[in-house]
C-alpha cells in the first residue's frame, strides 16, 4: 500500500529536483548567483533529509537503530570535514584540479552506490533494468573516477601521470573496445544468472578504461577532458537515479550531464577542435612546420619603460592568460589597475573564453582580485575596439594572441583569438620565448609595436607598479 | 571531424545506442527473471499463488500465443497478471526515460543562459549537484540492513562520505568563488 | 493584486493544490481499489491465484500491520504482492507527475525565446500541438473493441474528428502565418 | 509480457514529444519557424502513425478490423476535411476567433477521450489515479470548451453572446465555486463506488463554468481569456496523458500550458493589469471622470495634405492598431509604404506588444502584406528615436498610444505606450474620435502636432496613395 508519507516523500524530493533547476537559472547572473547556490544548497539538504527519513522509518531500521544511523552520521561527518578541508584550504589557481577531484568523488560514490544496492537487493529484485542500469552506473562511475584521477594528476604536474603507455594506439584502441564490450558482456550474464559478482568486473574494467582512455591526452587538454568527465558523474548519477527508481536522481543527474557537454563544446569550438581530435588525437603539434627566424625581431622592455608608457596612455588593457594563474598575479595586476585609474586612464580586461587552463578560469582569478564585473570584457565585446586602445598589457597569455590563428595549417588555425595586435602599443610579460599550451611560436611577440617584459608574471606587475609610484 | 558539434551528437548517439541495446538486452531477458520472480514470490507467503505446477515452458508458451499485445490491453484487462506486473514496472521506467529526455531539454536551457564568467562556478555547482547520489547511498543503507549484507553497509557508508565531499566541497567552492564575484558590487554600492 | 506576476504563481499553486488534493483523496482510496483489483482478478484466469477466503478486513488490518513500509523495502521485495502492484503503479503515476512538472519548466524556456513577433503563430502553433490528445483518441478505440461498448466507439470517433480539426487547422494556419513572414526573404533574396 | 514493438512504439512517442519541443524551439527566430511548424507535424504524424499501429496489432480487433478501422479513416478523414476547410479559408484578421475555436475543439476531444476511456474501461482498471486525471480533464476540457465558445462567440461580436447574465457578481462567484466543489466530490464518488457516469456531470458542470466564468468578461479582454483557455486545453490534455499513461501527451500537453500560460502573463504585463481584474474585474471604465473639453483643439485634415506632408519628410513611421485589422488596410499600408520609400524616405513599423486583439496581431497583418521583417520595430526599440520622426500615422491605434497612460488614476495608467507625441507631425487615421478599447478619451487626437484624417483606414489610406501619385 502506498503511505501518504511516501508521497510526501516524493513530493519533496521533486521540489529539490526543482531547486536544483531554479539555482541553475539563477547563475545567469553574477547578481543571482549566490542565490542560485543556495537553492542548490537547500534543494540538497532536502533531498538527503528527505532520505535520512525514510531510512529512519523503515521496518527493518526499527530493531537495530544504532548502526545505521551511526554510519550515516558517521559517514555524512567525515565526508563534510573532508569537504570543507579541501573548499577552504584551496588555492584558486588549484582549481581545475579540485573539480577534478571532486568529479571523480562523485563517481566513485555512484559506482559504490549501485554496488551496495545490487549486493543488498534479494535476488528477486534484480529485474534486468535495474541490472542495466547499474552496469551503466558503475562502467561510468568507474571511468569517471579513474579518469578524473589522472586528470587531476596530470594538472598537479606529478610525474607519475606523465609516463605514457608503451602501446601503439590502435593496440590500445581495440583493447579499449574490447573492455566495453566485455562490459556488455557483464551485464547481459547477469540478468542471465543474476551473480551479481560481475559487477565488480565491470568496475575494474570501467577503472582500466578510465586510465587507459586518459592517460594519453595531453596534459593541457585535461580541461576539456574533466568537462566531459563532469558529464559523465552526472550520467552516472542518472543511471544510479534508475537504480533505486527516483526521479530527482534522473533529473539532477541530467541537468549535470547537459552542462558537462555544453561546456565540452564550447571549449572545444573556442579552441576550433573536435572533441574526437582532443580524444584520440594525440599529439596535435607535430606535423606543424616552425619558421626558425619569427623571434628576430623581438624587442625587450623594462618595468620603468612600461610604466612610463601607461603614465601617458588614455586607455589600457590587460590581457591574462594562463602565466597569470601560474604567477598568481592577480591582486598585483587589480593594484596596478586601481594605481593607473587614480592617474585618469581607463582599465579593462579581455578576457578569452578559453584563456587559462578551464572555463571563465580568468574571470575567477580577477574576481578574487575584486575586479570589477563590468571590467572583464569578452572577446565579441572588446575585439573591434583593440585599434583604440593604447596599451594592450600581455600578462601570461601566449595562444589566445596568437595571431597565427588567422593563416592557414597551424595547430590553431581557426581558433578566435584577441586582436592584441591592433593595439597602438603590446607589452608581453612571460618569463622567456617559449611556447604555450599548443606549443607555437607566436609572431606577435616579434611585432613592430609588441615590447617583451620578461620575468614572472607577479614580479612583473609589481616593478611596474613600483616603478609607476615613483614617476 | 573538425566540427566539434558534430562529434557531440555522435556522444550522445552512442549513449543513445548503448541505452537501446541494453534495452534489447532486457527484452531478451525478461522470460527468465519473471521466472525467477514468481518461484521466489511462491516462496515468499504472499497472496500471489503461482501454481509451482506450471512448468517455465509453460510460461513461454503462454506468452508466444499472446501475439504481441499493446499496452492498452494489458493495462485495461489483468487477465495476465505477471505481464501486468511486468507492464508497470515498463510504464515506470519508460517514464523514467521521458524524465531523463526532458531533463536533459531543461539543463541545455538554462545552461546555455549562463555567460561564459561564471563557467567555472557552474562547473563546481553542478559538480556539487550530481552529489545528489547521496540520496542513493542513504537510501541503500535500509535494503542493506534488512538483507543484512555487512559489505553492502560497509559500501554504502563509503558512498555517503564520498558524495557528502562532493556536495560539501562542491557548494562550498562554489561559493567561494560566487561571493568574489559578488563581493565588489557591495563594495562599490557602499 | 496589481501584479501579473503574482496572479499568475496564485494559479498555479491552485493547479498543485488540486493535484495534491487529487493524490490525498486517491491515497485514502486506495483500499477500496484494491479490493475491486484483486476480485476481479480472481474472476479471470490469471496465474495470480489470491485466496479467495481473503476477507477485506484482512487486506486491511495485513496494511496496518506493515508501519510505513518505503518506497526501498516494497521493491526490493515481493512479499507483499499486492502492495508491490499498487507500488509500481504508483511509481509510474509520480515518474509521470516529474514528467509533467520538467515539461512545463521547458516550456517555459523555449517558449520565452519566442519573439513577440511570432506570438500569434506560437498561439496556433501550440494550439496544434494541444491536438496530440488524438493519441488518446485512437489508444481508445481498441479498449472499446474489447469491452465491446458502441457509445464509448461512438464518442472516440467523434474525439478523433475534433482533434483531426485541431491538428490540421492548427498546423494549417500556422503554417499559413510563418510563410507570409519568410516569404519576403526569400522575394528579397532574389 | 513487454514485447519489443512496444518499447518501440514508446520510443517513437518519446522522440515525437521531443519533435515538438523542438520545434518550438525553433520558432525563436522567423527564418527557423516553418521548420518548426513541419516539425511539429512530423511529430503529430508520428504520434498519430503510432497510435495505428498499435491499435491495428490489438489482439480484439484481430476478429473485428473493419469498424475500428472505418471508425479511425472515417473521424480522421473528416477532421481534416474540416480543418482544411477552416484554415484555408480562414481571413488573417479573423484569427483570434479561429484560435479560440481551435481551443474549444481541443478542449472537447481532450472531454470525449476521458469519457471513451472511462466508458470502454473495464471497472478493476478504474484506478484511483485514472479517475482523478479523468475528472480532471472532464472539468478542464469542457471549461475550455465552453469558454472558448463563449470568447470566439464574442469576437465574433455574435448578439447572443452580448447578453450579460442577470446575477449579481457575488452569487455568481459563490455560484461557481459550488460547482467546482461539486466537481471534487464527483471524482470522490466516483472514486468510491466506480460508477463513471458522475463523470457526465462533471463535464456538464464544467460547460455550465465554461460560460458563467466567461460571459460576464467584456469582448475586448477575449484575448487574455484564449490564451488562458490555449494553457488549459494544454493542461487538459496532459491530464488525459495520466488517464491513458503516455508520457507523450503530458509533455506536449504542459508545454501547450507554459505557452499559453506565458503569453497571458504577456498580455496582462502589457496592459499593466493583473489576470484576477480581468477574470474578474468587470468593466474597467466605470470608475474614470473623463474631461469634456479634450477635444476641443482637434484639427482636421485631408488626404491630399497628408500626402504633402510625407513628399517632404524623410522618416515615416506607420503605427497600426485594431482598427487597421478592422478595415483590412495592410496591403494599401505596405502599397503606400513602397511609394513612400521609392521616394528616398525610410519607412518603419511601430508594433505594441498588445496592438490588435492577439499577441503579435499586427505583425502577422504585415507580414501577410509582405512588409519585411527589418521593418518592423518593437516598443522599447523605436521608443527613443520618436523625437526624430518627421511624421508618425496612427492608423486605428488608440490605447497604444494615449498619452493618458503616463497619468496617474486612468484605467490605462502604467501601460507603456508608444511615444507617438513626441514625433514632429501625427497624423492619426481613424472613423471617428470614438474611444478604443479601454474606453476613454485620448487626449493625443488634440495634440498640438495632431492632425485627425478621419474615415475608414483602408479608404483613408488609398485615398493618400493616390495623391501622393498626382503630387
Ligand atoms: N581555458 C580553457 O578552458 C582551456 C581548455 C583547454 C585548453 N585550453 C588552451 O589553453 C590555452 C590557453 O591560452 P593562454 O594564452 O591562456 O595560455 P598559454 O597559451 O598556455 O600560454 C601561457 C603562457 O604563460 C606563460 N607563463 C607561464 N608561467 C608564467 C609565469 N609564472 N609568469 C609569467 N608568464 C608565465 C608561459 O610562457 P613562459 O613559459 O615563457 O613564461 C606561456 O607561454 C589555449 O591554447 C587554449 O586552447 C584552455
Ligand atoms: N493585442 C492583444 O493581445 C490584446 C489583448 C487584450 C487587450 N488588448 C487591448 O486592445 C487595445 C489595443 O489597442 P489599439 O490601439 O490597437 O486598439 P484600440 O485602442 O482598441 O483602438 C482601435 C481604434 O481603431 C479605430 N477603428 C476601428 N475600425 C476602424 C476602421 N475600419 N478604420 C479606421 N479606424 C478604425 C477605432 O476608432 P473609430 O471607431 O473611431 O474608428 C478605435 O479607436 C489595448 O487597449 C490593449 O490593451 C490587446
Amino acid at each position: 500500500m502506498v503511505e501518504l508519507n511516501t508521497v510526501i516523500f516524493d513530493i519533496l524530493y521533486l521540489l529539490a529536483a526543482v531547486l536544483f533547476i531554479m539555482g541553475i537559472k539563477k547563475m545567469s547572473h553574477p547578481r543571482t548567483a549566490v542565490l542560485g547556490n543556495y537553492l542548490g544548497i537547500f534543494g540538497m539538504l532536502l533531498a538527503a533529509g528527505v532520505s535520512i527519513l525514510i531510512t529512519l522509518e523503515h521496518k527493518s531500521i526499527e530493531n537495530n537503530l544504532m548502526l545505521p544511523i551511526g554510519i550515516i552520521i558517521g559517514a555524512v561527518f567525515i565526508g563534510t570535514m573532508f569537504g570543507a578541508m579541501l573548499f577552504t584550504r584551496v588555492k584558486m589557481t588549484e582549481m581545475p584540479q579540485l573539480v577534478a577531484l571532486f568529479n571523480g568523488v562523485g563517481g566513485l560514490a555512484s559506482v559504490l552506490v549501485a554496488a551496495a544496492s545490487l549486493f543488498a537487493a534479494e535476488p528477486d529484485a534484480l529485474h534486468a533494468e535495474v541490472l542495466v542500469a547499474g552496469g551503466l552506473s558503475g562502467l561510468i562511475g568507474a571511468v569517471t573516477f579513474m579518469g578524473s584521477g589522472v586528470a587531476a594528476g596530470k594538472l598537479q604536474e606529478l610525474d607519475f601521470f606523465k609516463k605514457q603507455l608503451p602501446i601503439p594506439a590502435i593496440v590500445r584502441h581495440f583493447l579499449n573496445l574490447a573492455m566495453l564490450v566485455a562490459c556488455v558482456w557483464c551485464v547481459y550474464a547477469m540478468i542471465g544468472d543474476g551473480n551479481v559478482l560481475l559487477y565488480l568486473l565491470i568496475c575494474v574494467l570501467g577503472c582500466v578504461l578510465g586510465y587507459t582512455l586518459t592517460t594519453p591526452i595531453g596534459g593541457a587538454d585535461m580541461p576539456v577532458v574533466i568537462a566531459l568527465l563532469n558529464s559523465y558523474s552526472g550520467l552516472a548519477a542518472s543511471a544510479t537515479g534508475f537504480v533505486v527508481d527516483q526521479p530527482v536522481l534522473i533529473i539532477s543527474g541530467s541537468l549535470v550531464g547537459a552542462s558537462g557537454i555544453i561546456l565540452t563544446s564550447l571549449m572545444c569550438k573556442a579552441m576550433n577542435r573536435s572533441l574526437l581530435s582532443v580524444l584520440f588525437g594525440g599529439g596535435m603539434a607535430a606535423t606543424y612546420e616552425e619558421d626558425d627566424g619569427v623571434y628576430a625581431t623581438v624587442k625587450r622592455t623594462t618595468a620603468e619603460d612600461v610604466a612610463l608608457m601607461v603614465d601617458f596612455a588614455d586607455r589600457v588593457v590587460f590581457v591574462p592568460g594562463y602565466g597569470m594563474a601560474v604567477a598568481q598575479a592577480q591582486n598585483a595586476v587589480s593594484d596596478l589597475a586601481k594605481m593607473i585609474e587614480d592617474r585618469g586612464a581607463t582599465v579593462e580586461y579581455a578576457i578569452h573564453p578559453v584563456a587559462g587552463r578551464m572555463p571563465g578560469h580568468m574571470n575567477v582569478l580577477l574576481a578574487e582580485a575584486d575586479v570589477s564585473y563590468e571590467q572583464l570584457r569578452t572577446l565579441e565585446d572588446i575585439n573591434p575596439d583593440f585599434d583604440e586602445v593604447d596599451i594592450a598589457i600581455v600578462l601570461g597569455a601566449n595562444d589566445v594572441v596568437n595571431p597565427e590563428a588567422r593563416k592557414e595549417g597551424t595547430p590553431i588555425s581557426g581558433m578566435p583569438i584577441l586582436n592584441v595586435d591592433e593595439a597602438r602599443q603590446v607589452v608581453v610579460i612571460k618569463r622567456s620565448l617559449s611556447a604555450g599550451y599548443a606549443g607555437i611560436a607566436n609572431p606577435l611577440f616579434a611585432a613592430e609595436n609588441t615590447s617583451m617584459l620578461f620575468g614572472d608574471g607577479k614580479a612583473a606587475i609589481q616593478d611596474i607598479s613600483t616603478a609607476l609610484k615613483d614617476l | 571531424m573538425k566540427n566539434p558539434q558534430k562529434t557531440i551528437w555522435v556522444k550522445w548517439l552512442g549513449f543513445g545506442v548503448m541505452l537501446w541495446a541494453g534495452i534489447l538486452v532486457a527484452q531478451e531477458n525478461l522470460d527468465t527473471t519473471t521466472e525467477t520472480t514468481t518461484e521466489s514470490a511462491t516462496e515468499s507467503a504472499a497472496p500471489i499463488d503461482v501454481p509451482e505446477s506450471a512448468p517455465a515452458e509453460k510460461v513461454e508458451a503462454h506468452e508466444s500465443e499472446a501475439v504481441e499485445p499493446t499496452d492498452e490491453e494489458l493495462a485495461a484487462t489483468s487477465d495476465e497478471a505477471t505481464s501486468g506486473f511486468d507492464l508497470d514496472r515498463y510504464e515506470a521506467l519508460m517514464a523514467g526515460i521521458a524524465v531523463f529526455v526532458v531533463s536533459v531539454f531543461v539543463g541545455f536551457e538554462v545552461i546555455t543562459k549562463v555567460p561564459q564568467t561564471l563557467h567555472t562556478p557552474l562547473m563546481s555547482g553542478s559538480n556539487a549537484i550530481s552529489g545528489i547520489t547521496i540520496v542513493g547511498a542513504i537510501l541503500v543503507v535500509a535494503d542493506c540492513m534488512k538483507t543484512d549484507k555487512k559489505i553492502a553497509l560497509f559500501l554504502a557508508g563509503i558512498a555517503i562520505a564520498l558524495a557528502m565531499v562532493n556536495v560539501v566541497g562542491g557548494f562550498g567552492v562554489t561559493h567561494r568563488m560566487l561571493s568574489m564575484f559578488s563581493s565588489k558590487k557591495k563594495k562599490k554600492a557602499a
